[in-house]
């Protein structure tokens, strides 16, 4: 019985393989394992079939718990093309168990991928197990009976491979049979096809001269919390989070976005959460977005936005608005490869600059950081407790691949959780001094009362330019300046006094070697510094740090900081505690591999590290 | 607040800070003029302007005040407008604000046809940073960054509106206290998006622009005041008409007495009369120029969620998705 | 390269990445063959784009292209122009691109004229994204981020332009490959900025969306083919015909036979019509619609230079100012 | 005789002051004396005559050299009217010469000021010397033979004051005079009237009674290096170091910007230097603005732009593109105070985190910064020969107010200064290969060729996806696009390689404390490290840094880094050099006082600072 094992599903934009993946996923969840997974495609909607950048792959790695990332490598590959397997091989186990879809192996699919020469027999795959099938001809065989056109039979296939996957697993056929009813009821014809697809797929694992070469496999089951769980994306956590926010607040939610990759997930969830008093409005650009989500701040909902760097780029003067006139806002940036355009579907952690110091003038705000997709929803409704709290916007930051990234999650209960407060509005004595109510902060949180327009008696007027911190009228005046600045430094400060102090992950609370992390690298840290037996300390608040992390570091000889960018954490950490960090950076668009880290840290502790 | 406001009580305590002279004093002037005649409420009427001289406009109005950001005035009025929609929301900006820098914002609001009182200051010229020419300058204005003359073609910010589906144009002149009034009482009763240009003047640096036709010695023939239903007459004792040339698709002025016959009438309803009367330069026409009102978009924001943004049902029961499963000890 | 270039010499070696079956394709061809007819310079044509699936344009022609940032193609083709006249700009932006995002940049390049072919290619939703509603999809699209149906009311990129004061607007349709290589020949021609709207066919997200006129066996009944002073005849053997009513200030359909008179001739330096033209359902109105001529913003921004950007003097001669004094040891 | 003398003028913002102030300054500058001026106006084009936040000041600090600052504390006021007189009370040094209009105080405008009773009376002006005139009166009738309006007849009252200071200070009427022929020569009888009104003024200087109490004043020449000066602005100086720049590198340059305070004064300068090869665009916005600027870099000509803080904000996601397609770029940032609107008239240096960090994504950039009007022709030149050496946009700090400020300026030799090289586009031999050519970098300062359209043979495409480092062609490959991400930062790394060593200012190269500071805070910087012996160390390279700045630096204790924001060059040198400077930030919008600098510098001594 395997601890863990990781499967790739790899074809064609074409061929379903996403679904087939989540579909996948959703089986191993019911079946009681942990598990990860990294879906990975090509940023062409549809790029030419059969070439090797229009390969897509879903990769899962399954079993018993805790399982963090996809896996480094995988060992088993289901390919459903010739360059599926040409992208796919490199990152193979050595040994591993390769499906290969064989009919697929035509000279012009082989010419397509970049073969010369037919790879099963060139011995090029001579150090893995090969089970070859003709996938799309049985699938055929299977659909024939429906009359459909030959495309769309062909469109089964991954439901018909996703059969066999499933016999090999020992799993059972029926919430994926109950799926694809629901998804197709529609159209009962293509539906039944589907089904028939499905289990041909199971029964054909079982036929004699196959199953030799085809091993079942089971894998230890998690050893979970006890609690109801669910399968969940970042972004479907994120969308849940926002909502859940507006319910502990009490407040309904108005997200105003403008689709970007791959930010664009969450603004389509949100649609589908209209009875949570949750409101969308698609904005002609980033700007009109924040603008918009600005106004409705000012107007008493919860505003919230979401991008990615480009789009984040473009928020930025709005932002300082959003500071200067002390209102609440939730900003999301999804991070993707740059600069510019640069790698839009790849997912990269190098907006940490951006969201701590890219603003015009001395313009704080707090930041935080989800560290997996069920997190995402923990730090939205963090995210809305501290714009609500400190009346100011605050940039909650997701690496871009956690929006499709899935993990098993410990369903929440909403009616447990710590209501939002905000501050509400003074009562109004009307007259001229009810304006400047609108200025008179707690002393704690130095948050301002949230008046808002239509509230009798409170009528005052506010705005970008410098106010006066008592009465809130403009002021140019040199001492009121230098107070305001201080204050909205002392404002951001403060969250520090209400966040948790920063907790050890793993390891012992002192030593030479310590980890910090933050953001998606949770996972591969997370399994590095178990192997290696260092400790681990993972941010999930970016500004300000908690207040306990200096003191906490510098128990440790060595701090070394991990992320996917150029270092742009360690210089925070130079920064804000004056340490000086050891930084291991990629850049490539592609997560660390739990290895890798592993070579690392024993370098670091050998002390040979370049 | 039972009582009837005046004028005054829409007069904020902030010293008003536009230059003596300017033409934003009479705008404003007029402005808490219509709140009061329309009964407006202090506390659930707001300004939202953008930046320059025009934009400082809600400081000086006892109402809710937003001075925002250069050009984004409508971008965040709506999500304001959306977010309470039973306010009242005017926006105040001028012709850099509103049709350069924020000429996007603006046409996406027109389309959109969301409940907003648009005011456009146009002096032509970007006042409060020191008198560059501005995208409604006419070719040839010199001014610090075009010394030798502008030779961008300006704007017309009546046809950029109705190209952008505008369902309500109207024209003003600062100092003419009826004219203003009217249309200002005409935005403020219209659902959806109300565009009004102000044709106003900057002494400092755009002297009398429009002297041409906002001369009250020679107002009569050189201004056209619209009213729907009504002959689009003018000139002394409405002598002159406006007649519509099928050959040339033009208007043309023609003696009333003449051809009473043929002297169009105004229909405000009609897009393509709104496109010849916002080009018409002798007379110019002034008033509502287009009229079509359609659902607003709050309104169809509201209809289109089906709980009208209320929390009807909780996450709990959203949370679980379709496939959750349940680990026991 | 003094020997004629053809269509296949414009296609570059970069594989080409849209859907199968995506409208650009056409484009792409027609583009490339209108080149090869116009006899363009590879050196010295240039394709700048945005981004979106239309936007990938500038890397499948055997040209100079920058693929440069959403909505701001028209802005760097500016500069661009600017800096060197004497190329031929192309613009590719997708309503999203050109409209959302990057409408402020399209109305201002507009009104100055600027020496442009931008093309648009309208297939009413953002592709790249996966399918959202764009600017111009019509009330009620069901897309990812409307389920529910788009509530917004499109934007006509006609109208908008002509509002914006745009002094050529064309249309064609992807897969009509004379229709579409005649505009582009006359947009190439054209001095100043020439708006061309495509409409393309995503068939991924918004399979069909045109069909109803796009489909060739009505294309006589839905499809009207303007030639400036020809009259606008369509439909089986001609036999329809269109015509002005001054009362409605509306253009209607009439059987030519019956009144040949008053079939109207298309002039394409009329605005009026040219905004009626735009408005026409059943026929769409394609090729060129409005055509007026004006001083291209490069031509009037080197002939307002009085060195036309030479170096005539140098710096030592400006550097003293009006009061320099000298210190000696 | 005195070493130096600081004085102030201040007015109405109708009075003409500013102009009043300039002219001074010319006569100072030819007097042969050293200066530093401060112009102080109101945000509003012109607030209402006679308000405190109505009145404009122009504050001149003259004699022997080195003049670095505008002064701390005024020895002679002219005050126009009561309200002037209330503003600039608290900053005179005590004993100092107050020039009253007395026929401005009347009882209104003694209320519109908020004097309760007048200050002449009440003992408020005891502690100063106080001279008396009824200028305005004088003025009128000296010009009243000219049969000009009440008013127009006022509007010369600027040049009776002129006059007299002139007395006062024993210069010439000559070329103040020859300046308003200039100026007002269209319309001779204005002309003759403000010539008349000069006249006035010097001749009233003389009048016995007065003299007694208006002591005339003479003050060091100033030991300037010898060589031609003139009085110049930063925006002159900035203009002419971007036409300059145009003719070293031998290009056009095409200016590209949208007004704002207090950037809008370069793009009126530079619309005046057409003959020189410049051309000025005025955009819709600032987005477009910068996107014109990269536009005509990608068509060869030297792109510019500039801006301040909020519109700088707006460029980031370009700036981004032009990283990515490695074009050359001078991108000027006027910094003023924020956040958002902010206080647009006040200075500040808070656009450092914003220009060193504030993009999306790893993205980095060259930064400078100019420390005094003249020194921004100097920058300008090196920012575009930055730009040109390596194929990068850069970013120019410059603190608002030098836009306004003038000194005195030794008249640089533009043609003994060394040319802009640019990297020549390769010969083409046309075909595919060609189009490599863009991306072949020149192996010291890694700038590419700047291939331009309509160079034969060499058509190629590039923009703001993720290119591969040999083809230029469009890549997702992993291991690539680390290649290339460390290749940018390389890239900016290697300026430092072309640059000066970092330079003390002043004082030994060792010791218990050095005093760094950047951009406009050189002046009182060099004067309080002069009075108190420190070392000084001023940067004008801000990214990358000197290469030898960390071990200068380190020779010393104490790291002192006064500035005008909340502590962002702290930041820096803590990220980049891991040091633990001590902050001074004052975010008040106004500079530094040199007294509040050696305070702080003797507590630094003596240990005992907060
Ligand atoms: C992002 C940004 N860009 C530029 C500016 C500078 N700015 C302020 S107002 C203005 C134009 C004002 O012109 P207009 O809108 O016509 O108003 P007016 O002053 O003429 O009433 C400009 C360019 C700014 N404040 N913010
Ligand atoms: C600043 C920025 N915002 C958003 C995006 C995401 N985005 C890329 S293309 C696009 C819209 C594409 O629609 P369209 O212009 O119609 O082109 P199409 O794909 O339909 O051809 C969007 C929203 C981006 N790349 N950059
Ligand atoms: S500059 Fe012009 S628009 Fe601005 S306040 Fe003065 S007069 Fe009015
Ligand atoms: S998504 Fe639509 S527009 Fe984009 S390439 Fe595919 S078919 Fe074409
Ligand atoms: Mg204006
Ligand atoms: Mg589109």
């Amino acid at each position: 019985m395997l601890q863990s094992i990781v499967v790739r599903l790899a074809g064609d934009s074409g061929d379903g393989i996403q679904l087939m993946g989540s579909q996948f996923a959703v089986s191993t969840a019911l079946s009681g394992r942990d598990f990860a997974t990294f879906p990975d495609y090509p940023a062409e909607i549809r790029a030419p079939a059969g070439t090797t950048f229009g390969v897509s792959a879903y990769q899962i790695n399954l079993g018993g718990d805790p399982i963090t990332t996809a896996g480094d490598a995988p060992d088993v590959l289901v390919a459903f093309n010739p360059a599926a397997l040409k992208v796919s091989l490199p990152m193979l186990q050595a040994g591993a168990l390769i499906i290969l879809n064989s009919d697929s192996f035509t000279a012009r699919s082989l010419a397509k991928a970049g073969y010369e020469e037919d790879p099963r027999e060139n011995g090029t795959l001579d150090r893995f197990q090969v089970v070859a099938a003709d996938i799309g001809h049985f699938n055929l065989e299977a659909v024939k009976s429906f009359g459909l056109s030959k495309s769309e039979g062909g469109r089964c296939k991954n439901f018909w491979a996703l059969g066999l996957l499933l016999w090999m697993f020992g799993r059972e056929l029926e919430p994926v049979e109950a799926w694809i009813r629901r998804r197709l009821g529609g159209n009962p014809n293509l539906c039944d096809a589907n089904v028939a697809a499905l289990h041909a797929g199971h029964a054909f694992g079982e036929t004699a001269e196959l199953s030799a070469a085809l091993p079942q496999v089971t894998t230890d089951t998690a050893r979970l919390a006890p609690g109801e769980y669910r399968s969940v994306t970042g972004a479907e956590a994120l969308a849940l989070g926002i909502a859940a926010a507006g319910e502990l607040a009490d407040r309904p939610v108005l997200f105003c976005s403008y689709p970007i990759t791959p930010s664009s997930p969450l603004l389509h969830r949100l649609t589908r959460l209209q009875e949570l008093g949750v409101g969308t409005f698609q904005a002609e650009d980033e700007i009109a977005a924040i603008c918009a989500a600005i106004g409705a701040s000012y107007g008493g909902m919860i505003g919230v936005t979401s991008s990615s760097g480009p789009g984040i780029a473009l928020k930025t003067e709005a932002m300082g608005l959003a500071v200067s006139a002390e209102l609440p806002l939730l900003i999301v940036n999804w991070q993707r490869g740059g600069p510019s355009t640069g790698l839009p579907t790849k997912t990269e952690q190098s907006d940490l600059y951006q969201a701590v110091y890219g603003r015009n003038a001395d313009t704080p705000l707090p930041v935080l950081a989800a560290s997996s997709p069920g997190e995402c929803f923990d730090m939205a409704i963090e995210g809305v407790r501290i714009a609500l709290r400190h009346m100011t916007p605050v940039i909650l930051l997701v690496d871009g691949y956690l929006s499709n990234v899935s993990e098993p999650w410990l369903i929440p209960i909403v009616e447990a959780l710590a209501p939002i407060e905000s501050h509400a509005a003074p009562d109004a004595d009307s007259g001229p001094s009810a304006r400047m109510l609108a200025s008179q902060r707690d002393p704690d949180s130095l948050g301002r009362p949230w008046i808002t327009p239509g509230m009798p008696g409170l009528v005052h007027r506010t705005g970008g330019l410098e106010k006066d911190y008592v009465t809130g009228h403009i002021s140019y005046d040199p001492d009121n300046h230098q107070r305001m600045t201080e204050f909205r430094q002392a404002k951001v400060d403060a969250v520090a006094n209400f966040i948790p102090e920063q907790r050890l992950e793993l390891g012992p609370d002192k030593g030479d070697l310590v980890i910090v992390g933050w953001g998606s690298t949770y996972g591969p840290i997370y399994q590095a510094a178990r192997r290696t037996g260092v400790s681990f300390v993972h941010l999930r608040h970016i500004n300000p740090l908690p207040a306990n992390l200096g003191e906490l570091l510098s128990r440790f000889d060595k701090v070394l900081v991990p992320e996917m960018n150029n270092g742009q954490l360690a210089t925070l950490l130079r920064d804000k505690l004056c340490i000086q960090p050891v930084s291991v950076c990629k850049v490539s668009g592609q997560p660390f591999r739990i290895a890798e880290l592993v070579d690392r840290i024993e370098a670091e502790r050998r002390g040979d590290a370049a | 607040m039972s009582e009837k406001l005046t004028a005054k009580d829409f007069a904020s305590s902030q010293e008003v800070r536009w230059c003596p002279g300017c033409g934003d004093y009479a705008i404003l002037k007029a402005v808490t003029g219509a709140l009061a005649d329309v009964g407006a409420h202090p506390e659930s009427t707001v300004f939202v302007s953008g930046i320059g001289c025009a934009s400082r406009f809600p400081y000086y109005v006892e109402t809710y005040g937003f001075h925002t950001i250069h050009g984004r005035a409508p971008a965040i009025a709506t999500g304001l407008k959306l977010a309470n929609p039973d306010l009242d929301v005017w926006v105040v900006t001028g012709d850099g604000d509103g049709l350069s820098i924020g000429g996007n914002h603006l046409v996406h609001t027109l389309r959109r046809n969301v409940g907003l009182k648009i005011l456009l200051f146009n002096n032509e010229i970007y006042g409060l940073t020191k008198g560059q020419y501005s995208p409604t300058s006419r070719v040839g204005t010199r001014s610090p960054s075009s010394p030798g003359g502008s030779i961008d073609t300006p704007l017309s910010p009546g046809q950029l509106a109705l190209g952008a589906g505008a369902r309500f144009f109207a024209r003003a002149i600062d100092t003419d206290k009826p004219g203003l009034g009217h249309v200002l009482r005409e935005a403020h009763a219209f659902d959806g998006t109300a565009f009004t240009e102000i044709f106003q003047n900057c002494i400092v640096y755009n002297e009398d622009v429009f002297a041409s036709f906002t001369d009250r010695k020679d107002a009569a023939d050189t201004q056209l005041h619209l009213r729907h239903g009504e002959p689009m007459l003018f000139g002394k004792d409405n002598s002159k008409g406006l007649r519509f040339n099928a050959d040339t698709f033009a208007l043309e002025v023609v003696e009333a007495a003449a051809s009473p016959g043929n002297v169009l009438v105004h229909d405000e309803t009609n897009a393509v009369l709104a496109r010849l009367l916002v080009e018409l330069e002798r007379p110019v026409a002034l008033g509502v120029l287009y009229r079509q009102p359609a659902q607003a978009f709050e309104a169809a924001f509201y209809a289109h969620h089906p709980t009208g943004m209320k929390r009807t049902k909780r996450v709990a029961e959203f949370i679980k998705g379709p496939n959750s499963w349940t680990v026991s000890s």
